[in-house]
């Protein structure tokens, strides 16, 4: 295992200190491993929380600040956090007006997350849930609500944050949310496994010439291994899985091309040439795009791609927004 | 053999720790096969902060008091599937615990582990069969159930049960999962052992080795 | 070789047209390999030009747009651009205020910046050029003129690009540059080789246990091998390095902790806690801070610290600034 | 031998560029151990560029001319240090085969080897010793001048031209580096064969191959 690391089972807590010293003039530290926005609670502002286990950054904290999510809660690599720093990030970012609390289809923060809302609820603040669920291949349609969120969370939040950025009502941004969600796909493709540092070794193994079609953001495996190939035809048959899935046809689409942590933003560029070019020929219009690491698993090689179907609202809200977040931001 | 008092069962929480640890990479690598290749990590989580709860608590701790312990050190430290349902599971065994002063009938183990066993299965609303630890633990826990009946020795009683979760463990390659990230593989998950019931055999010698050991 | 490529061969193109088509909100393409903020040229505005080869990026074409650069020229995989796209950026950003050439200390983009130099210079755009120098150990003090540019670029054209944002004359984006050069000092760690995908194999080979200190951007071999440590005391080395070539004591300052691609960003927040740590203990403020992923070495795993001093002029340049270029953003 | 005519040089550019991509991973590997492991990547890109270019000249093309089209596709398409270097010198050997409707005797190619070489040096500023290609050219530029007065024949006089080139690239191991990429490796240099030097070797002994083959 190479990594810049001390002792692994620091890891956390370290990259917690770090990220909230690198941070300062955006957020504040509100409990053990829990952030939120600095100016919070802002009066009459839904608070958006969210949170997953570490090791995915930007996701999850790089997007609390400004225009996206005004807590987090930080778990162990890989692990969603207890209910107890999503307390407290809930607790700091309630000014009244409510909280939503979003984030990946995964068993264990659904567990803790729901814990939380329980006990905050019991609290009397209001507390709304959307779990998003937009990995495609990690369940068929008629299962859609077993399938895992991925990347395309960044286009979600980044409508969600709009919206409770405009002092929507609880409701609404949970509308919105839930909108989003239901309009967004995404397909991953992994080259290489990652490895959990408190592991020490790689979580899986991958032949030198194959790649895993539909893996999960924590080196969970995927539908299929395929021969490593030409990245234009890896492009093509995981965009047709998406546009398979729901109907894009003549419709305003927002793309990401997410790398998963190990790929250099080179191969990115290349990847979303290739989608630009499927879509332009699909009739398919990008009104919003965006090339990056945002849902990444630790050094993983590998890009997920994420389209999301933009009603007016939609598109207005990513459009429109001004986004600045510890780790994405957008003028 | 002497009581099995409160500090014993605190003192074979420490043993459980030692020996989910030393069992680190192994169920990492049981996880990593089909799930994220974390279970070694988050257990051994878990259990550091079991063993530094466990070792602030006084000589006079009960039995109850040791398990509560142990619940509250997962519920801070863990997160991930695994922390709610030991959490769970070890606030239910402290509840089943509840007013004992001792732990030497195979009856308070067999009422602790079903406790446990029924709290994870509570929380996580796994069925039997869907691999994952309850598919280990429900028939440990069958197991126990009939020896408490018998009233035999508890040492070998602690030992035949944790014998069982481990064959029962084993077992668990023959399941398609149906819970957590390994649901996703399907049949692709098949002939690997579950990395949670592995644990859990894991957790459940390290009671009997401790308790035998005095 | 693991990566998300076409043929090797037509890579840079494809990075190229992805590039383009992924930021055309921001930038145009004007010439074969060559992009300009899409204002340009802009009134009285002196152009900055940067470039050189292709696998840093957000370096080099990442950085045009408002606040940094105009224009940029992209070479193949760690190869200078040849002269011509230079030129055509040149000529794409001179509004007639003039042109300030800024780069890494290469001979092979001295030679192509150099030329274009002379051949703009020839049709009467004042050019001038800063050559940036920020690498401690590619060469001792006393031949600093020798240093190659490294992640330390980042936070010399963040001062440049305000300067030249606020319409200073080129004289004066010239000396701010060259002040803010002169202040900056970088040293890099890594942990692994890359691969320039046309060659296919990796560059180099580092033993499992073992990373290399001082290495550049290009996988050229840095000044020693040294078993892997926990990464607080390979930080205190590399900042001691820095803190040795320069006297920072009781100065503010810039910093940034910079990933070189494979490495993910957790742990360069471990890195930034420790140097937050070491520069506290020294008397040193930090004044502006970032961390990320900024000047790579395509899927190379390692980090660099750039420190810059800062003046007044340095301070308000880079703390006031906004930034909105296609790979970093700023608020 | 028939004439060297324009169109034979531009044919020998096509064996060249063959030879060279045939090297590339060799020329890349030698690069990689102290500079950034692209030469032969560089090289290849550059002599693909020549080969498209000189795929479009007319059968009628003089040996200026051909140099030309080489001289513009480096500065096209490489870049790098090795990019002007190569079209510095494919411009200089233009200048020097000007007029020539043939390369036909010795001196016509050791004029234009001395004026490439001269370019180099001119442009990059290498003394010899530096651990560069002119440590393989220059050399080679004084075998070739010597036999020109000698007046022998011209093949086995680029034969061993370009053998004297490649014995002077092995011998660049014993060099330090003072230019380029791996200048700043000092001592650690050592022992390692240059790869710019070993790409002009296989240049020059393309030519001849060519040549030879008429
Ligand atoms: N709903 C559930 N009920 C009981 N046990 C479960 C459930 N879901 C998962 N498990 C157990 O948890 C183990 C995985 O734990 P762990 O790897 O720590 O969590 P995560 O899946 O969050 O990474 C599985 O091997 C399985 O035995
Ligand atoms: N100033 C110079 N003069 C002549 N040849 C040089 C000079 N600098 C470098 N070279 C040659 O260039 C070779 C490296 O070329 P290449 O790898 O293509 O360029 P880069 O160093 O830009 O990656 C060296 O092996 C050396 O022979
Ligand atoms: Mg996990
Ligand atoms: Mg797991
Ligand atoms: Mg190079
Ligand atoms: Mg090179």
């Amino acid at each position: 295992m190479k990594k810049l690391i001390n002792d692994p089972f620091d890891t956390v807590q370290e990259l917690f200190e770090g990220f909230v010293s690198a941070n300062d003039h955006l957020i504040k530290q509100v409990g053990h491993r829990s952030i939120a926005r600095i100016e919070s609670p802002i009066a009459g502002k839904v608070g958006i929380v969210v949170g997953g286990g570490s090791g995915h950054l930007p996701a999850f904290a790089g997007y609390v600040g400004k225009g996206m999510a005004d807590g987090a809660a930080f778990g162990n690599i890989f692990a969603s956090p207890p209910a107890k720093p999503v307390i407290e990030a809930t607790i700091a970012v309630n000014s009244g007006a409510g909280v939503m609390y979003t984030y990946g289809n995964y068993q264990g923060d659904c567990i803790n997350f729901d814990k939380a809302q329980d006990h905050c609820r019991e609290l009397g603040i209001q507390v709304q849930t959307v779990v998003l669920n937009d990995d495609v291949l990690s369940a068929p349609k008629d299962q859609a609500h077993k399938r895992r969120g991925i990347g395309g969370l960044f286009l979600v939040w980044h409508v969600a944050g709009a919206k409770a950025e405009a002092m929507a009502s609880l409701d609404e941004v949970v509308a919105v949310t839930s909108k989003a969600n239901a309009n967004t796909r995404t397909v991953g493709v992994g080259l290489t496994s990652c490895t959990v540092p408190a592991n020490g070794k790689p979580t899986f193994s991958l032949p030198e010439d194959e790649m895993e079609i539909g893996l999960g953001i924590h080196g969970e495996p995927g539908i299929k291994r395929v021969k490593l190939r030409p990245i234009d035809s890896v492009i093509d048959e995981i965009v047709e899985s998406i546009l398979a899935d729901l109907d894009y046809k003549g419709s305003d689409v927002a793309v990401l091309v997410n790398g998963l942590g190990g790929s250099p933003a080179e191969e990115l560029y290349l990847v979303y040439r290739r989608v630009s070019q499927i879509l332009k020929a699909s009739n398919i219009n990008i009104r919003f795009k965006h090339v990056g690491e945002q849902v990444t698993a630790l050094e993983m090689a590998g890009v997920s791609v994420s389209l999301m179907r933009l009603d007016t609202e939609m598109h207005d809200l990513i459009k429109n927004s001004v986004v600045d977040t510890c780790m994405y931001k957008k003028i | 053999m002497s009581d099995v008092t409160g500090a014993k069962v605190a003192k074979s929480l420490l043993l459980v720790a030692k020996r989910v640890e030393e069992n680190k990479d192994y169920l990492c690598e049981l996880d990593g096969e089909v799930g994220d290749g974390d279970h070694g990590v988050s257990m051994t989580i878990g259990m550091r902060a079991v063993t530094r709860a466990v070792n602030n608590l006084p000589d006079s701790v009960t039995p109850q008091a040791a398990f509560v312990a142990a619940a509250d050190a997962y519920a801070d430290e863990v997160g991930a599937t695994i922390g709610p349902l030991y959490e769970a599971a070890f606030r239910a065994a402290a509840e089943a615990a509840k007013g004992k002063t001792n732990m030497n009938a195979i009856g308070d183990w067999a009422a602790v582990y079903e406790a446990m066993a029924v709290a994870i299965q509570v929380l996580g609303k796994a069925e039997l069969g869907d691999k994952t630890l309850l598919d280990a633990f429900f028939p440990a826990v069958e197991h126990i159930k009939k020896l408490a009946t018998g009233g035999g020795d508890l040492v070998s009683a602690l030992e035949s049960t944790a014998k069982c979760a481990l064959d029962s463990a084993i077992s668990t390659k023959d399941l398609v999962p149906q819970k957590g990230r390994a649901a996703r593989l399907g049949d692709r998950a098949k002939g690997h052992q579950d990395a949670g019931a592995t644990s859990l055999a894991i957790v459940l010698a390290g009671f009997a080795e401790a308790i035998k050991a005095g």
